[in-house]
């Protein structure tokens, strides 16, 4: 968020530099099971954006120090792969995935029934292939998805977007652009049967008003987003199985 | 008696008081505890707080250094955000590097410092594209009893307020402050039960399902925000939430202003 | 059933087939997998190539950087090449870095790639002795089942022939394509029993003894080597093992080429 | 230890540039309690140098390889705090607080009666939140006395104080520039009812005769330095207890 | 391998720039049982390359999960001391100790009867005290002789030694010259009682006949090698028991 | 028979023989090992030498190379030392970084390097503020038998000794020898029982309670000291200790000079 800039990114007719409005969303593709060896996967495109997620578990929780005897935990790991965005960036985490990391967790904590699965670990992981604005709701779009695909049992299916702000606009599903230039994003993730946030970042500048509008959007969105997730998890399960899986 | 128990027996103790819209040491469920502030306490820093939240305890340090500014912002000074949850702190926190709950809240931190403008990074500019002032926060926990999110926010904000910039040190002019445009404050509830409860204490903490950090400014603005924690908050609950930053962020800005 | 006596079971079945000269998903000895290739998958790599080799997959992206040249070859652009196996592509791969298998994997990639002189070096000088191009391959494996040095060489291959530098990015001239002199194809092989096979799936690999790779360039000449496995290889086993990779790998290439 | 400048460290009169004779000590503050999570704590001002000291323990040892089925050991880490120095000190143990923190335990492992306690670790940890010259020695002297104030029992309170030769004199306690300018510097702690030495380093430049003068000067002061360690204590005990030991 | 060079490496008569023919290797000298911990040791000098080799085990396998119920695993270690090269070397394992590390201790595996000593490992220590072209042949070839000599049974002795080619000749044992500003390098271990190829790389640029008269140069070449370890081993029972093995 | 049983044998043995003044090996109380010095064995370094004490082994190496001085000592040369206790030479000896022994060895032989002036760094200056030859010691352990400080010292001391600043190599004037003005010689003794004996054996250091190494230079005068081990030394036994560094120092001096 520089949110100092003479960029113009909404124009006099309320388009965006993209041709969306404000309140639209990028492209969404979701892709429930595309890859062989993990227990569930998804692949999501949101705009430029390409994300896969695969799920391992429930399993064995290493290391063991982790484990608890009450319920399994939720371990992701969001990795930004080297060309995934426009200067390499160096393999291994840094402190922002790190961070993304342990939100994402928290978040799939919460609808994961945990507590069928005492000592184990589900392990999520999200892989960002190319980055343009919204990874993380991308990744945690994806890892819902991914769940699904492994058959475990879930209180709902996570969609996540974010919101934001910028030439004074509050617009939805910030681009690339949107974002650099911006004034504010606030990513977010529902639990789309009661609407209660289990993901919620929020950076720049807003007033009250501008705020509530951003959530009100967001949370709209996320709905069509749950939408794609369950249409890609119907495809998937009216597909043949995969081979590997007889 | 075994740890679990104990917890258990702590867990009922504090969800009956909350009940009754009471807590352990006696505070409403809008309530801070106790804030003490002391600003410039290290020599060596060019600015500092020790700051005492209840039993929480956190010391902010600032180091000001000539660097290179990075290449997209070639008139821009660099500021840069540490936290370090020592085991000194806590019995439960070990030696190492910063662990993910210490990297979380040395990003929560700079987040509400840095989208907030409260340091005029344009102003640390000594030579646009060679040279500018580097200004580096390091926190540390010494006593760890709940909410270190607002400790450490308190006490980088007081750091970073006392601070000045050493151009007499470095031979790039006089000694001057180190400029400062707003105070961003966060407020930090958690959930317990159905119940948010500000300012929590380690126990607290302990049972608590979500956690919402809010990060507002001088004009009551948002500036940051993060939830935590394994449970969900409401939209209700949000709105909640971001009124009582509001006015607790004010008080508390009063306080250290 | 345990696994030990589940391996013990799939080692007996897949060395009764090969003793007909047959495999477990229906090839012969010297058949690879199929084959499939989708360059330029992503925008923000300057070069990209994600591959299947039967259930195997593998992404691999290139960026082009401006940098220093070495001190000893102060004309030759820098070429660099990683690999992770990430937990994402076997319920065996672990987080953390690369460990000895990832290494030996780049390195084994990275060998047949320089050695061939596949991507001409001294075309990526900018001002000889300050500036050249500097090439990173990343190589990820999103799935695995076996062979992943030839997954990898492809992927790899691939993407450096698909290569845009990006000249105007970094104001330095037009952009043009990453200049290819030759493609250096890899073709490994295990020996299971008795029996060498081409292109190993993860099974095959498992109850393996040894392991060849071996690259060859457009010529048939041969540009690296590397054996692996606990096992050994007559030397009789090495000829049939050479002739092969300039056969097969002329295959490949000409589906790639 | 430069050992060459022309800088006056001491004048014609045998003063220090900052008022101090040969033999005397800085102003030395001790507070014992200072912590509330901790087992025991204190905080040391020796001139400029602050210090913090904790004690956990004794406590399960970790890593568990290190556990002496004889007796507890003790298990130190010094730190200096990013800014407790001129440049910023990059966070995280570097060569020299490693051997630092070494050398303290072992110091501190003469004195504890590690055999009431197998297996068991003492954890203390030092932070140095202001240095200027001797923080080991206040370190040390700070850890000695929270250890005291965990109630861990000790065949002695141990105190440190160093002395060393600037401008060509024997110095008690020297100050930064004493020690950045100066020709030697010998830490030292011993067990003031016997005198014996527990920690001893000395790098520089001296002659027997300067050598067991600085020894002389140094037992003597840590003798001073003790009786402020038990005054600390004494002050600790006749405090109410502190609220969360209740 | 840098293969584009005006360098004359070998001249109008077949001679190399140390005054060898393409046939011939370097001198070498190997001694075994050099150090007194280690269980077995050897020492192996191939021209101005400078290795030792040290075995500990069978022992006890760390880290645990590397235990094989089966048999032992070979553990080796291969490392480049820091002033064993012309730049130094920083400390620590790079990838390319690594990897050699890696294909030194598969080609052991091969030849120890591991299994005799189900659960242990056997460690292989390999330091480069001197580099020169040809490290990796002459630490296999010491490691060989130390496992040896610390009396663990095997089906063989393994040899190792390069060829290459250079100034468009093949040739055996390339030097430091001959391998930065040859055409291809080619190091190889065999087991000689039956000539199988136990470690095999190659890098460079070699046609089919080129490599074949390599792989030839190098198997007969492994063959005097043999000799040398079976000498220096008979030399070391020859002499009197080291006297800590008493 | 348990190690510890073993151990508890040894101490006894060890302990009976010193109340006689006697030792395992048939040495008195002062009496040093048997010093083997093989200096510039390493060709590639710019100075070396392996030696043994007894049954310890040591090889030291430096290399000498141009480099930017530090800020605070523009016309000084940089000297930096490490040590390694490599796997080979002990079976408790790990892989790995160094961990806190080595450390502190490294740290111990550096101070008695530094602080003696041995190597004249003033006369390491090439360009003032601009390059200046850094000189890096690296120490290895090969055979670990008891008193690694000394063995590290004597090591050290001789590979300076016999170093070589290779001017040529990097075309900055030519080859001349390391400027040395003197040596430190480290003499380290151990408290066993209430005995002090100088060059500790493995087992005796095993056995002891505390450890002082005592640096002196050419005119006997102390340059560094560092007490090790979990145990004390009386202000008797410290003169003793100093007294006899000095004196076995002149020794091994001339031994090495």
């Amino acid at each position: 968020m520089s949110g100092h800039t003479d960029m113009v990114l909404v124009d006099e007719n309320g388009m965006r530099i993209d041709g969306r409005t404000a309140e639209e969303h990028r492209h969404i593709k979701i892709e429930a099971g595309v890859l062989e060896n993990a227990d569930g996967s998804a692949y999501v495109e949101i705009g430029k954006n390409k994300v896969l997620a695969a799920v391992y578990g429930p399993r064995e929780c290493h290391p063991r120090h982790l484990q608890n005897p009450q319920k399994a935990i939720v371990q992701c790991k969001y990795n930004m792969q080297a060309f995934s965005v426009s200067d390499r960036k160096r393999p291994g985490p840094d402190r922002r995935s790190i961070e993304i990391s342990k939100i994402i967790s928290e978040a799939l904590e919460k609808v994961v029934l945990t507590e069928l699965y005492p000592r184990a670990s589900i392990d999520v992981y999200i892989e960002i292939l190319q980055a343009n604005a919204g990874t993380r709701c991308a990744g945690l779009t994806a890892a819902s998805v991914a769940l699904a695909d492994a058959g475990i049992p879930m209180r709902d299916i996570v969609p996540a977007i974010a919101a934001g702000k910028a030439d004074g606009h509050v617009l939805l599903d910030l681009n690339k652009e949107e974002d650099n230039y911006g004034q504010a994003d606030v990513p977010i993730a529902i639990m789309p049967s009661t609407d209660e946030i289990v993901l919620l970042q929020m950076d720049g500048n807003m007033t009250r008003e501008e705020f509530d509008h951003a959530i009100e959007l967001a949370v709209n969105a996320c709905h069509e987003v749950h939408d794609l997730q369950v249409d890609a998890l119907k495809r998937r399960y009216s597909k043949p199985a995969k081979e590997g899986s007889e | 008696m075994s740890s679990e128990i104990m917890s258990e027996i702590k867990r009922d103790h504090i969800m009956k008081l909350l009940a009754d819209g009471k807590r352990q040491d006696g505070r409403g469920v809008t309530d801070t505890r106790k804030l003490e502030v002391e600003v410039n306490c290290i020599e060596s820093a060019d600015g500092s707080a020790r700051i005492k939240l209840g039993k929480t305890e956190v010391i902010a340090g600032v180091k000001i250094i000539p660097g290179t500014p990075f290449g997209d912002t070639p008139t821009s000074g660099v500021l840069t955000t540490g936290a370090e949850l020592i085991p000194m702190a806590h019995p439960t926190f070990e030696s190492g590097p910063p662990g993910e709950d210490a990297i979380e809240l040395a990003r929560v931190v700079d987040r509400g410092i840095r989208e907030s403008g409260m340091v005029d990074v344009e102003a640390l500019c000594i030579t646009p594209g060679e040279e500018v002032w580097m200004c580096f926060v390091d926190i540390y926990a010494l006593n760890y009893d709940g909410n270190l999110f607002d400790a450490a926010n308190i006490a980088t904000v007081c750091a970073l307020k006392s601070a000045t910039i050493p151009g007499e040190q470095y031979g790039k002019g006089e000694n001057k402050p180190l400029p400062i445009t707003c105070l961003p404050i966060s407020v930090t509830e958690v959930k317990v039960g159905n119940t948010l409860i500000v300012d929590p204490d380690y126990d607290e903490e302990q049972i608590s399902s979500a956690r919402l950090t809010v990060t507002t400014d001088d004009n009551g603005n948002f500036r940051a925000m993060q939830k935590g924690g394994r449970g969900s908050i409401t939209l209700d609950e949000l709105s909640l939430c971001l009124d009582r930053a509001v006015e607790i962020g004010a008080e508390i800005r009063k306080i250290i202003g």
